[in-house]
């Protein structure tokens, strides 16, 4: 029930959303308007951490896809960080895998998106 | 509503009824975690049985077609593990496309119940709304 | 089965219906236990709970009048949470010794149901069986 | 749903019997059995150790208080090692800690059974 969002500026241009908890229908608008917030800002590089998230569903999966599809339109990218091998699961078997860059830690992911 | 047959033998039967709504769907995914729990289930078993159980009510609850609640009725026989989800709005798993890539998040899911469950069917909408059966089994 | 007024205003009901058997118990606990999180309780108050329903389905489960199953219904008000729990069988807890040394582990149960919770009322057994009522609220 | 039941021999005729997970309706019928063989084999003094026990009821409860009486009929004695404060709150409400002897690690357990 719980979700965890965390905003802060990293390196060049790029923002990290660490998030932490569970990621479905009830608390995703949370991630949501997260998201949503740095894109108005004009924030179009994007690092997820996926890192403490326990859970996540199509809805929380579609905030993401919602973000990137977003950010692509002003040229940014979103990266995220998954090592959770049950939730790495749900991106490959939804084919996201080919969607999103995914990264087993943040450096990695930040370094990916320049 | 037609008598659903239960293939196998039933070792019990759990049932859950919530608001249709989505602050609910929690209490679904951890009570069907706790009634797997008690079938030889993996720990990624039980992951995907929380992640089909809080798919399918979140297709319910964004359906919405005034149902005020979710019913689910969860059989267990000694391998395998029946959840049937049921508001008095329609399911309709067969709209879900083959592959979700472009998909509404909707279809995402119902994509997702498809392949992390072995058996998923839905019995048609009648006067008191659809049916989704959805079978979980042991070691498969 | 007379309808029970509830004093506060219900935030959402849950119905939970297991078999009258010891291996279901577990997930009476975990369900109200994941309901209770809803609510701004302490993780003590939650273990409280969880006993709490236990101790009531284990007394349903010994007094068996050959109730096949237990009927939870788990009202949550704003800040209370309120549980009632039928079957078709009786739930006497007024039969519970004041104290509970040298009693039965029934009157046990009762008497921690009794001291874990705010309220504890049951309505007088009839045709459908007698039903325990009782309440936590948070911060109490 | 899990239960632990481990019983061993310790010093003099004392024997410890480690539980772990969850006591309840469902799962004190093994412990049962455990106390019971022990008894039935004419080991009278025991430490029953909770501190890996999450969750008891009344029904658990009600197995250690059969297993005291019994030992007691033949002089021998019950002590437990419990550090869970929501399961010394069970024995402070109930007044079995007056019934108990209730200590915080095996060692301290094992002395006083002496
Ligand atoms: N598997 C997928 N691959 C690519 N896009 C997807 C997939 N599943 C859903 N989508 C898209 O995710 C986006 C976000 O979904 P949704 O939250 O329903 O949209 P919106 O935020 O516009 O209401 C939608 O544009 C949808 O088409
Ligand atoms: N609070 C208490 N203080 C002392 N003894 C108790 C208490 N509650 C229950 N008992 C006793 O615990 C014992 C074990 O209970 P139970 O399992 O019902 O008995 P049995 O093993 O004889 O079937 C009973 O002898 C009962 O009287």
């Amino acid at each position: 029930m719980d979700i965890k969002v965390n905003v802060r500026e990293s390196g060049g241009d790029a923002y990290v959303v660490e998030l932490g908890g569970e990621i479905d229908v009830y608390t995703s608008p949370k991630v949501k308007d997260a998201i949503t917030e740095l894109i108005d800002q004009g924030h179009y590089n994007l690092v997820i951490n996926l890192e403490k998230v326990r859970y996540i569903d199509s809805t929380g999966l579609g905030v993401l896809i919602g973000g990137l599809k977003r950010v692509r339109e002003h040229g940014g990218s979103v990266n995220l960080v998954c090592t959770n091998p049950q939730i790495r699961k749900i991106f490959d078997i939804t084919g996201l895998v080919k969607i999103f860059g995914i990264y087993d830690d943040e450096t990695e992911a930040q370094k990916a998106l320049v | 509503m037609k008598e659903i047959v239960t293939e196998a033998k039933s070792l019990g039967t759990v049932e859950l009824r919530i608001p249709s709504k989505a602050e609910w769907v929690a209490v679904a995914r951890l009570t069907v975690a706790a009634i797997a729990n008690r079938l030889p289930f993996t720990v990624e078993d039980i992951e995907d049985l929380k992640l089909a159980i809080a798919e399918a009510c979140t297709y319910v609850i964004h359906a919405s077609s005034g149902a005020d609640t979710i019913d689910i009725i969860c059989d267990t026989g000694p391998a395998d593990l029946t959840i049937r989800v049921r508001d008095r709005g329609a399911i309709h798993p067969e709209a879900a496309p083959r592959r979700p890539a472009g998909g509404s998040v909707e279809g995402l899911g119902i994509f997702l119940i498809q392949a992390l469950m072995d058996e998923v069917k839905h019995t048609p909408e009648g006067d008191s709304g659809g049916e989704l059966i959805m079978t979980k089994r042991v070691g498969s």
